[in-house]
């Protein structure tokens, strides 16, 4: 059983709460959901829709076929109607014209006024919606008295049941399968693993789409015991973050590739000071400004040589929400263990795709705090050591011991330098620890075959796409696979060389038009990518698109 | 001068400003009975910046312009610190600025001493945002064109609740605000007056010397009176105490924060496991 | 003929002085000079130096090897007296002492205190430091009086006799060989360029290694009708000079790495919206402060890849002051042609060394400024074309016209879109323009034997080093070769392909500790060098270490 | 209203005090006798900011918070052109913070009006640097901790020449306003009070409509009135011009800038002949 659900309309037409009601009632019977969401750079009007896809078996990505369509305006129903299936189905109130078959009104405006809220239209088609499938109000007044007063809510309760009432049942569902499962997105996962990682401080300024990180932990700072704060601009953000990080706590910042160039500076600072530092970058399309609320990756080579001079960071670009949580924790572990800064590379897809996944596991997050307890009184916050790494104390705790950061080349002690062999002592032992941090970098994913005919390769979010066109791919002929990196910098290559040698073919598929992680292949190991498959219009890759073409050039 | 904060070989020019006002920091956590590693000093980048080298306690020096913040969250995570900027008037004022209008308004518990020189020294002598009207520089040669900016006017106009000048030549007076400055709960803003002996020819010892003039009788809980004496400039400057209100500073805003600092607590697994249970 | 001079001693000495009046004597004499500037982040005090290497022919780089030092102080003779070459001399006051019987003490201080002015003392060592050359008092009393009043230039003119008349002659110069050339160091070169550019806008905030750009302009300003403006930041520079540019006018800003990583989004802009910009990246080693006052390459694929999204940009680096010169140049054209912005990638050791260089030729000085004169009214600022360049109109000069910039993905008429297609049209657009600008790219330099057995490869100022270096090795045997790069992004790699199909061993040499050229030349070509030659501890290589290095590896 | 202005559709929410700021600067530029081709709207990122989209004049729409540098640039390059920047409160006062300190004291001759909604729009609802205190939003459940910055003060403060409030519930007066802005020699700031009816649940319509009152004999040449009728906030708001100064403007320091603009001046090939020979 699966199904897709496009629900589109203006901003501010009650869309988001139809979807939401949709969304918790489908996730709560134990189906698995996966939605995208496609809204434009304004807060009201516009077109804008989501799209709902549903199944008995877990989800990861959308798919462009649709089942049904909830048309609140006429423009949904004009310009989603070419992706609507033979038997599929448009539901709409009456002033939505087609002369398509496919067309479904009902009266939803007429009712809802009769009801007495003209503002539970969009109630009444959820009523029609779920009778289509077969489903009934199970759930439902849990829902809207989590959302309304008692007076709205029976409205809404009310608003439905007319709707149901309306049309016939048309697909059939499976029964779900219940289990204690998440619905949530990438952006949302990623605040609960600093969470999870007893992140104590986060400092950022509003930027789509990286606003909702911040949006979520403002309103459970109380309860988590966190500082959350909005910063003046995104630099102040950064030195914020790192002022924290800097006596002891685990503190982060994040935002989208505009405030991260404003970070630059400071992201060599932390480089240069070594101190801990975890960078959310969720990307949206450049430059500049560019389209502010859909999905790209093309910062890659930026997250990777920003900043002036030479330093060890690594970037993580994020799969799932699963892996958005997990790495997220590691990644607060990755920056105290090296004392360096880790980005968090996600993207637009990614951050608002709200989706079933399974139970975080708190067993599974270990937290490692590289903390130096007992500092001697000759402690020296920039020792040089074998590993290059030095032991790293707080400052306040030890009577007699001082720690200094500075973002001058420094001595051991942190003072200022001019010494060209302290320099060298310096850049060698930072450039030792990143090589150290070089052993716990993971692979990337192995989706389909291991080292297959046909390779295909991403990185990110498009792990989702990925991992549906090569299931669908080995359908036909079991000789596709995929690597997909999350782990990029410093870029593993092992599984690549591995099987570069026995593909016949490599593609290569990202959101953007330049193909970075096919340049940053070919600057690490010499090996061309045989095809590109890119996108850059803002709107995510399918599984579909890619399968498409794939067989066209082989 | 108790050597527990140390002396150490600076890089500033024989007969700097900054030199007295080092002295007068380090007499001053000396008679606040405060141990060097209880402190913590922030620098942005500078001659002024370069203090927290020069003193044996926590420091930080980081990015031209960005003390403010580094120094807000640090004494966020653990409040238990006595933090204190030292840091230039290019750095506070100029790259910094944006920083220095918003942490007035979230006054957080830090003492921020600018040494204000009028004047960019590390870079040799361009004009600075309190450089004076007609101030000939190399880099100004018909002179500064632009309204000096008054930072104490500034401060008092967004809500500071410590606004003081000080001279450097006056070391007795200044380790007396100093003290009053970081013995203030919240946000406190000391512009201290500090001739650049090898870039500012206009604002010598001398010139400041003759003007500056400690001030008495001045009611600082009066506002209106605050702006008057901050407008005062050029043939008379009073220094001293300009203005001071006790209001809550910004870790008030924080029921949990009262029991202990941030950086001694942790959200518990339990917590957690609840937030990630809210999304079933 | 060629000598080899060191000035040194603590900041606030007279170093400055000594050594401005003895380069020009010796440049006014028709001799060639090699400057190179060694100072702390400091005003006063600390260990600073000036090597002063001059000939009759005309050079490249500073060398190591001393035939003079003036010693203003003990350190000076202590740090530098194992560069002395065996018949060389260290002059230096009685107070300085050594074993060294190539010490000669004179009482300069004693004598300058005589003549009433104890700053003279310099002036003393100066007369003693021609003298050892046999050279008289030629230019001395012009250049003092253009520097002193009556008063001082007395004392000054005394205080030199006093010191001719204290060693005897020990080195042999020839007559020197007079022509109009030009003493000149690479950040005035860059300054020169640009006022021949017709730049009419330079907005920057101070900042060492770049600062010297601003000083020379501002002086200059009212002469050349140009508005100099220190902005209040670096964020503000860049895009005072978008502002200025935007509405036609040529605008350029300069600064080193720190402020580079402030303007970083406005470079974005500036991409986007299609504004022509230069932009003076003059380089010091990071990461963040770093070491303030001297030298690295280590920002190079940092401004290959800054901001965020994709866009193209264009990258030269400067190799000498001839090269900035005509390079600031030509970077305005191609800024206009292209409407992109350009960087000069420029460093401490170019910025600082002030040399003799030919006049600077203004014939060869082209302005193309490819701008639309009559637009018709139907004009569209982003119109798409056949080559992706849009005509560029400017504002307020034609009735009906208006002209609109936008940060925002935009249509043709600059307005904020949300369309797919037209944002895969501008993606396009703006590709298509950087690909046509592949053409105007520029080869490396070729020193040495083309296609040679050994290829070195260099970039921007250490074409001084290599091309000393390449010299001295094909003394012994011709068999070296050296490919320096100028345009360096877009990567022309054709020569390079060529000489690496003849070439036994690559070497590249690069002031940086991962060799950013090398995996910039893999990610292009992918190919492999054999060795590279780095150095990373702020201060510049020099042609004899590098000829050691290679003669080590063969 | 004549439509040299053109009208476009827009991007705002039904009801947003922005369509009247619009409106009333088409009025305003018809006034003034201005053509489209004459003006360059400037703008940052936000809803406001959007406004150059929907003006048929020259437009920039640049990086947010940096419509203040765009636009002082363009005026020194082209002086010709009525420079006029309309962008938010978040854009001028948050994160362009640096640039309205800095663009008060270089007083380049161009007019910023403030799209003040004391909230950020585009980005759905967080509190801005006007917010008042105790102000709740989605990002600010407990209520803004921070205390309000006032523009006015510190426009003031940092020596503006000229400085007002307006409504846009108020159009008449607004254009009024809008042209004294316009019309005078320097940097103008005005405060636009801007209903956001999406996301600012406090200062609605209603909220300011009912405490605005229009300035009546009030001496704007005199600072120390001026002070105390920008601090008056809350139970009663005035409107109107609340300082006003002649003083003289950026370009007037540059002689050459008084002949033609600065993109009409070329600098002459002999002048960079002799520059190049004092290298001799
Ligand atoms: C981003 C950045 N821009 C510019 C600089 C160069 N810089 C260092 S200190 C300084 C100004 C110093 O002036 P001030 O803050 O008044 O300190 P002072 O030296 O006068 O004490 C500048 C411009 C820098 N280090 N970083
Ligand atoms: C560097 C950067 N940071 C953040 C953003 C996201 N952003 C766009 S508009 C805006 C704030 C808008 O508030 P305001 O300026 O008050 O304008 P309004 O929408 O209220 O008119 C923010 C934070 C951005 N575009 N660029
Ligand atoms: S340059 Fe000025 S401020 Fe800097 S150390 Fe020298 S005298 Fe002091
Ligand atoms: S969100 Fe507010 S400011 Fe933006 S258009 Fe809507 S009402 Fe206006
Ligand atoms: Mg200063
Ligand atoms: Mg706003």
């Amino acid at each position: 059983m699966e199904y897709n659900v496009l629900i589109g309309g203006e901003a501010g037409q009650g869309m988001k709460t139809l979807t939401s009601v949709f969304s918790q009632m489908i996730h709560k019977r134990g189906f698995y959901l996966f939605t995208l969401a496609d809204y434009m750079s304004r807060v009201r009007g516009g077109h804008n829709f989501f799209q709902l896809r549903f199944s008995d078996d877990k989800l990861y990505s959308h798919c462009e076929k649709l089942d049904v369509i909830i048309a609140l305006n006429q423009e949904t129903c004009d310009l989603h109607l070419g992706r609507l299936k033979e038997d599929g189905v448009v539901l709409a109130d009456t002033n939505v014209k087609s002369n398509d078959s496919r067309l479904v009104t009902i009266k939803a405006k007429e009712l809802a006024t009769e009801v007495g809220n003209v503002r539970t239209m969009s109630t009444v088609l959820l009523g029609a919606l779920l009778k289509l499938f077969g489903l009934d109000e199970e759930y439902l007044e849990e829902i809207f008295s989590h959302k309304f007063n008692e007076k709205i809510t029976n409205q809404n309760l009310e608003s439905y049941q007319r709707g149901q009432s309306l049309v016939e049942q048309k697909f059939k569902t499976s029964k779900g399968n219940k289990a204690e499962r998440l619905l949530i997105n990438g952006n949302q996962a990623i605040a609960l693993g600093a969470l999870a990682a007893n992140m104590k401080f986060y400092s950022a300024y509003p930027m789509t789409p990286a606003t909702s990180i911040m949006s979520y932990l403002v309103t459970k700072a109380e309860e988590a015991k966190i500082i959350v704060e909005q910063a003046e601009d995104e630099i102040a953000a950064i030195n914020m973050a790192i002022g924290a990080a800097s006596v002891g706590v685990r503190a982060m910042t994040g935002t989208s590739g505009g405030g991260f160039s404003l970070m630059v500076e400071g992201l060599g600072l932390a480089g240069i000071a070594e101190i801990p530092l975890v960078i959310a970058l969720v990307q949206r399309p450049g430059p500049a400004t560019g389209l502010p609320t859909r999905t790209e990756q093309a910062d890659l080579k930026f997250a990777i040589n920003a900043s002036q001079g030479e330093f060890g960071r690594i970037v993580i670009s994020l799969n799932s929400p699963e892996d958005a949580f997990y790495q997220t924790t590691r990644a607060f572990n990755l920056a105290e263990k090296y004392q360096l800064p880790v980005i968090l590379l996600s993207d637009q897809y990614l951050a608002d795709a709200t989706q079933t996944v399974n139970l975080f596991d708190l067993d599974k997050v270990a937290i490692e705090r590289s903390i130096e307890d007992e500092p001697s009184s000759d402690y020296k916050r920039y020792a040089l050591s074998e590993t290059g790494i030095s032991p790293r104390a707080l400052p306040g705790y030890h009577s007699g011991v001082v720690i200094n950061h500075d973002s001058d080349e420094h001595d051991e002690e942190g003072n200022i330098t001019e010494s060209a062999q302290v320099r060298n002592d310096m850049v060698n032992k930072r450039a030792m620890k990143f090589s150290l941090a070089k052993n716990d970098i993971q692979e990337p994913k192995v989706l389909g075959i291991e080292n297959p005919q046909i390779l295909l390769l991403g990185w990110g979010s498009t792990y989702s796409q990925l991992k549906d066109a090569v299931e669908l791919l080995n359908e036909n002929e079991r000789r596709y696979g995929a690597l997909v990196f999350g782990d990029i910098w410093p870029l593993p290559t092992k599984k690549f060389l591995d099987s570069y040698k026995t593909s016949e073919k490599i593609i290569n598929v990202e959101q953007n038009s330049t193909a970075q992680l096919a340049s940053l292949i070919k600057e690490t190991t010499g090996k061309d990518i045989d095809l590109n498959i890119l996108r850059y219009d803002g709107r995510p890759l399918s599984a579909d698109e890619i399968i498409e073409k794939v067989l066209e050039v082989e | 001068m108790s050597t527990k904060y140390a002396t150490y070989e600076t890089a500033w020019c024989p007969g700097c400003g900054n030199f007295a006002i080092l002295d007068a920091l380090k007499d001053t956590l000396n008679k606040l009975n405060l141990s060097p590693h209880q402190v913590l000093v922030v620098g942005g980048i500078g001659q002024a910046a370069k203090l927290p080298q020069y003193i044996n306690t926590n420091g930080f020096e980081g990015l031209h312009g960005r003390a403010l913040p580094v120094a807000i969250a640090a004494k966020i995570a653990n409040h238990n610190l006595k933090v204190i900027v030292n840091t230039g008037d290019g750095d506070s004022y100029g790259e910094g600025g944006n920083h220095f209008i918003h942490n007035i308004r979230r006054n957080v518990d830090i003492t921020h001493f600018v040494h204000d020189n009028q004047i960019y020294g590390l870079t040799k002598g361009q004009s600075s945002p309190t450089s004076g009207l007609g101030h000939v520089t190399d880099f100004t040669p018909n002179g500064v064109f632009n309204k000096p900016l008054n930072p104490l006017t500034m401060a008092l106009s967004l809500g500071a609740g410590f606004v003081a000048r000080a001279f450097s030549g006056e070391k007795d007076h200044l380790v007396e605000i100093m003290q009053e400055a970081i013995n203030y709960k919240g946000y406190a803003i000391v512009d201290i007056l500090q001739p650049c002996v090898s870039f500012n020819k206009v604002n010598t010892f001398a010139w400041y010397k003759d003007r500056v003039y400690k001030l008495k009788d001045h009611d600082y809980k009066d506002k209106v009176k605050a702006f008057e004496v901050a407008n005062i400039w050029d043939e008379e400057i009073p220094i001293g105490i300009i203005y001071k209100e006790e209001m809550p500073s910004y870790t008030d805003n924080f029921g949990f924060l009262k029991e202990k600092p941030l950086i001694e607590q942790d959200t518990s697994k339990e917590t957690v496991k609840k937030l990630i249970e809210d999304f079933i």
